[in-house]
């Protein structure tokens, strides 16, 4: 237990703030308003909270395309997420990147990337500044699980690792590269195996418990903070739907699906919190209300916002 | 004739060939269990089995490494890679390695190898997964590069691309992928380097790949209304060029407009008006003008993204600009 | 004044921006102990310094990729990529990444950046280190693209470079690091979008870069001899490009033949043809002529590699095949 | 011992056979007969020669731009490298591919690539076309221990595993890559730790003892052909010279250099031919004998052969 109750219902409360606000905006997918298409984190909000939880507001966060839930967790505002997903001027992007390209440079997180495995060596870049300036900060990125076969991923962990750079190389591993099933991707057992190849430490922990996540991001940004390199953390998480919001999954045995389901990051972690007292199911249905007020509010605010004005598409080509 | 679109066009090509050849096989993300993320592939692991359709890891430079070996030995690869835009992850292996084996061994190692990828824009999907990519790739010796425009068109060149003895990169754009037309139930081929006039005309030449046929015909339709009569040729595969089509084209014309996606500056529409401009000089009657996207990446917002890419409006304009 | 060569004209831009600015390092495979392969960055890692001078290993991406972190922090980094053909292994971090994240972004992050590499054949390494790739990079948005000639242009651009807000690919000729010329002691930038009319004339332009530079102006000397005036134009940033010089140019001759390196099919030279074409049509007497490497890869053989690039004899014949 | 004696007098005279090409090779380029840059295997040839070795004639053999003695290993008439040294068109790619690209399609050494780590993913490719239609044969590939920083390697290796190909992948780590100690670039202390990355069996062996060599990639090359996948062999070797044929090593430790003439495997080897008797000093000079007529011969038949005609520079672009 590295974590007071405190802390952990304020956890919770992100959990929910990210669960409502992925609901929505699948709902509002469905009903065809939301343009392109979107990777959603349902099922997997313990990592995005107890990764990015274990930053410093100055650490630098690094995503891909399924980032919803590390900007929420990063304190990016609903509305300015909301607003970039409905393509409007008062988005976090100005409505330029969209679902995959969330960014907000006051909050240290950096421009999510779509191209995956991309995030790795950009990350080392990150880290590689804060360390010849002497900031006492690091770059964690979060990938996926297909992200691990990718060259990127070599080639940014390793440079990461004999340079003794202050970033952390974080999977989630849902388990699925869109239809892919991790073991048929990649030929062992555990992602965090390969922090060997690279001298440096490894751990695997289960990715729906929110305070495991923490702990071990923790420990990672801990050391990456007093100059003793990277590190790799696995986090064995589940997808609750689809790898974007038309996938009907096809693919993924029905007991697969169901054991995400009941294993739930946010219902195990409620489960906890109601036992150990520190949460009560009213403060629950008060964390639930404002979490939907707040979503509402970010709906209202994004529709309510105008569409960036045409020279837009002009501006931000070169610096 | 029955009507089946480029998707289903893609699959029944890919289909006859794997069944005509067993050494045909295909390769990609997700193209096996679920049938690619366009769905293209469907169906074809079930009848094909899972030693010829390949799913892989996200691991583009050894998916087409895999089809470089392949095609080496004598199998016939195709091999996806889900966006074009991810081609800048395993471009080594088209630029170094595909394009130039044949040529450095002096003709021992030949490379019959297919690279289907989805491409274009529309989709909303912000600036890396809409780019058109072709003209980087038009630029290489070594490579063919075919762009659809129709169901007809697709099933007909990507037969030819398999059971030809090069490299080809096959660009399948997204927003074409369900528009049909009619496609024979027999066996046909379509010749690479051979263009097709979409439509005949007089006054002016419109040169136009993949979506932009089908913008570059409603804008003739349009033209016609207003006593323009305008020829529509659709090269089919920029690589290699039909440059006696076009060039027998401009010369009765006189006038020429090129309109593609990717952006202006060196695409594929700077190489056609470099063409003209050496070698119909003679025959041009007004300047030669490009209609294609500015030089900008595209951004997610719908509005802004319509805003920048060639539409009818825009190709009408640029053909009414050179012939009043 | 007194005359250094390309390779000291880099690598004096290099100490000096290091040197002025603390936020200027440099990256890339045996850059420091040895000063790269070709010598250019020799003597910065005794003057700066490991940390700011980076060996790395044989990771282009990672090379590339610490070059867009950091510089999107604020850093100024100059990563090299030993030889433009490795661009391939890489090619992500320019098309996807350093290109694209200002926009994105919506202006949040900038990258000042810069990717030194040495390019151009000539050298006998066959068809993988040899190439002159600039038309693709030419082609995407949000990167600046520049090819020095000379030691005096090399300095001022590189810094101008290193001191911009964007991502610069910058081209160094092998054949011309050993070249010579005037550079001055004191400090000057060269601004990027404005050619250098390297000889003036009034018969016919001719629009050359890089080491082209060099074989148009012999090819100019010859042709003076022959009662042919001929207008040199070194472009030196081909993104941005310097249209106004080259239009200016060109209303005076009427007359152009464009060379480079490069591939002909979908070069550079497409791109100022297809730009003349369309915005100088009236003022053209001529066909344009493109004088480059025909469209295949580069040989091992002298006498092939040879055979193949532009030279003063191409560049004079196709000069008079316009001007009679 | 796996090896007899008079098995290990072949490698030796193939050892020899590659020592006198090269230092002819090296004497030619010095004095500027050879044009473009060479990549010399001197103190590598036992590497060369003991991975070879341990292949069947169909087995197909991919190298890097240090390949010089794998062809000839192979099996390349000496002739026909040369004469491609030469940039003739009697040399096995008719002058048109040169010192980093030799191949030949008869004894089945593929096109050598320039680009570091690219011939892993070729492999797979190989590998697998062998695979499919089921012939007993096997891709073997060598590089160098730069190119295991390469993405390359990553993703080459990732699939040759998670398919179980019938592949080999033999590092020539001859501890730099140029100017680059393997471990500025590499923070582990042996490549072949990598295998665990992917779930395959990785071995370090000397790579300056011939029979050390064989022995590992054989039974890689055993295991592969049994349908047991891929190996990774790690061969520590060292080069006599630069990296280059005009690579000064201003870099390289005096130590270094002369640990490496002390460690030559052709001399190692004849010692303990000595030793045991298989080899007397008589043998060894009528090896180098005939190794010089050959060289002779092969250089004699370079100069004399005619250099392609220039429409072999347009030609072979398209099939
Ligand atoms: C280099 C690259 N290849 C392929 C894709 C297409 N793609 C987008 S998401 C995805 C699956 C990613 O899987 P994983 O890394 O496990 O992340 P997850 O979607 O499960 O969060 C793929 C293949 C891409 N975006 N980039
Ligand atoms: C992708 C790529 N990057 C860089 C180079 C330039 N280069 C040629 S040889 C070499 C060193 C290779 O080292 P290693 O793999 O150890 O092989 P060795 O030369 O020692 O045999 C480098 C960096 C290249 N050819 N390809
Ligand atoms: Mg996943
Ligand atoms: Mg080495």
């Amino acid at each position: 237990m590295v974590l007071s109750d405190t802390e952990l219902v304020e956890f919770y409360k992100t959990m929910i703030r990210i669960r409502l606000f992925e609901e929505k905006v699948q709902e509002l997918f469905r009903k065809g308003e939301l343009p392109g298409f979107l990777h959603l984190c349902m099922g997997q909000e313990a990592v995005a909270v107890g990764s990015t939880g274990a930053l410093l507001k100055d650490d630098m966060l690094l995503g891909g395309h399924r980032a919803h839930g590390h900007a929420i967790a990063k304190g990016i505002p609903m509305r300015k997420i909301m607003a970039e997903l409905f393509a409007k001027e008062s988005g976090c992007c100005k409505g330029k990147g969209g679902s995959m390209h969330l960014s907000d440079r006051d909050l240290c997180l950096f421009l999510t990337t779509g191209i995956v495995g991309s995030s790795i060596p950009i990350a080392d870049g990150i880290a590689f500044s804060f360390k010849l300036r002497g900031e006492n900060r690091v770059a964690v990125t979060v990938f996926g699980d297909g992200a691990n076969n990718t060259g990127a991923f070599h080639e940014g962990i390793n440079l990461a690792a004999l340079w003794k750079l202050p970033a952390v190389f974080v999977c989630d591993n849902n388990q699925y590269a869109i239809s892919t099933h991790v073991s048929r991707s990649t030929p062992i057992a555990n992602v965090s195996g390969r922090a060997k190849a690279y001298n440096i430490p490894g751990v695997t922990v289960d990715g729906q418990d929110v305070e495991a996540v923490y702990e071990a991001v923790k420990e990672a940004v801990d050391r990456a903070r007093d100059g003793n390199g990277p590190s790799l953390v696995e986090c064995k998480s589940a997808r609750l739907y689809g790898s974007y919001a038309a996938d009907s999954q096809s693919y993924r045995p029905k007991e697969d699906i169901e054991e995400a389901a009941r294993r739930d990051p946010i219902s195990l972690l409620k489960a906890r919190l109601m036992k150990s007292g520190a949460l009560k199911e009213g403060d629950d249905e008060m964390i639930r209300k404002d979490g939907v007020a707040e979503v509402e509010d970010a709906v209202r605010y994004a529709k309510e916002s105008p569409y960036p004005e045409p020279e837009e598409a002009l501006r931000d080509v070169y610096g | 004739m029955r009507e089946i679109n480029i998707s289903e066009a893609i699959r029944e090509a890919l289909g006859e060939e794997m069944a005509r050849d067993e050494n045909v096989f295909v390769l990609g993300e997700d193209i096996g269990l679920i049938g690619g993320d366009f769905g293209v592939t469907r169906g074809l692991m079930a009848r094909f089995g899972a030693d010829r359709v390949r799913d892989t890891p996200i691991s583009e430079s050894a998916i087409l490494g895999t089809a470089v070996g392949s095609a080496a030995m004598g199998l016939r690869p195709v091999a996806e890679i889900m966006f074009s835009d991810f081609l800048g992850v395993c471009m080594d292996m088209l630029l170094n390695q595909a394009s130039k084996i044949r040529y450095m061994s002096a003709g021992q190692w030949t490379l019959p190898m297919v690279v289907r990828t989805a491409t274009g824009a529309g989709t909303r999907s912000s600036s890396q997964h809409t780019q058109s990519l072709e003209a980087i790739f038009m630029h290489i010796p070594g490579l063919q590069v075919v762009m659809p425009s129709t169901a007809y068109d697709a099933k007909g060149l990507l037969k030819t691309a398999i059971r030809g003895n090069n490299p080809v990169l096959y660009l399948e754009h997204k927003l074409l992928y369900f528009v049909k037309n009619q496609v024979p139930e027999e066996e046909y081929l379509i010749p690479f380097g051979k263009a097709d006039i979409k439509r005949s005309g007089d006054d002016v030449t419109l040169i136009a790949t993949s979506l932009m046929v089908h913008r570059a015909l409603a804008a003739a339709d349009k033209l016609k209304g207003q006593g323009i009569s305008v020829e529509v040729i659709d090269p089919r595969t920029i690589a290699p060029l039909d440059k006696d089509t076009i060039l027998e084209s401009v010369k009765k014309t006189g006038r020429v407009v090129i309109v593609h996606e990717a952006w202006k500056k060196g695409g594929f529409g700077s190489e056609v008006a470099a063409i003209l401009a050496e070698e119909a000089f003679d025959y041009l009657d007004a300047p030669i003008k490009r209609v294609a996207t500015p030089d900008t990446p595209i951004p997610f917002c719908p509005i802004l993204e319509d805003s920048l890419l060639p539409d009818e409006e825009k190709i009408v304009r640029a053909v009414k600009e050179i012939s009043s």
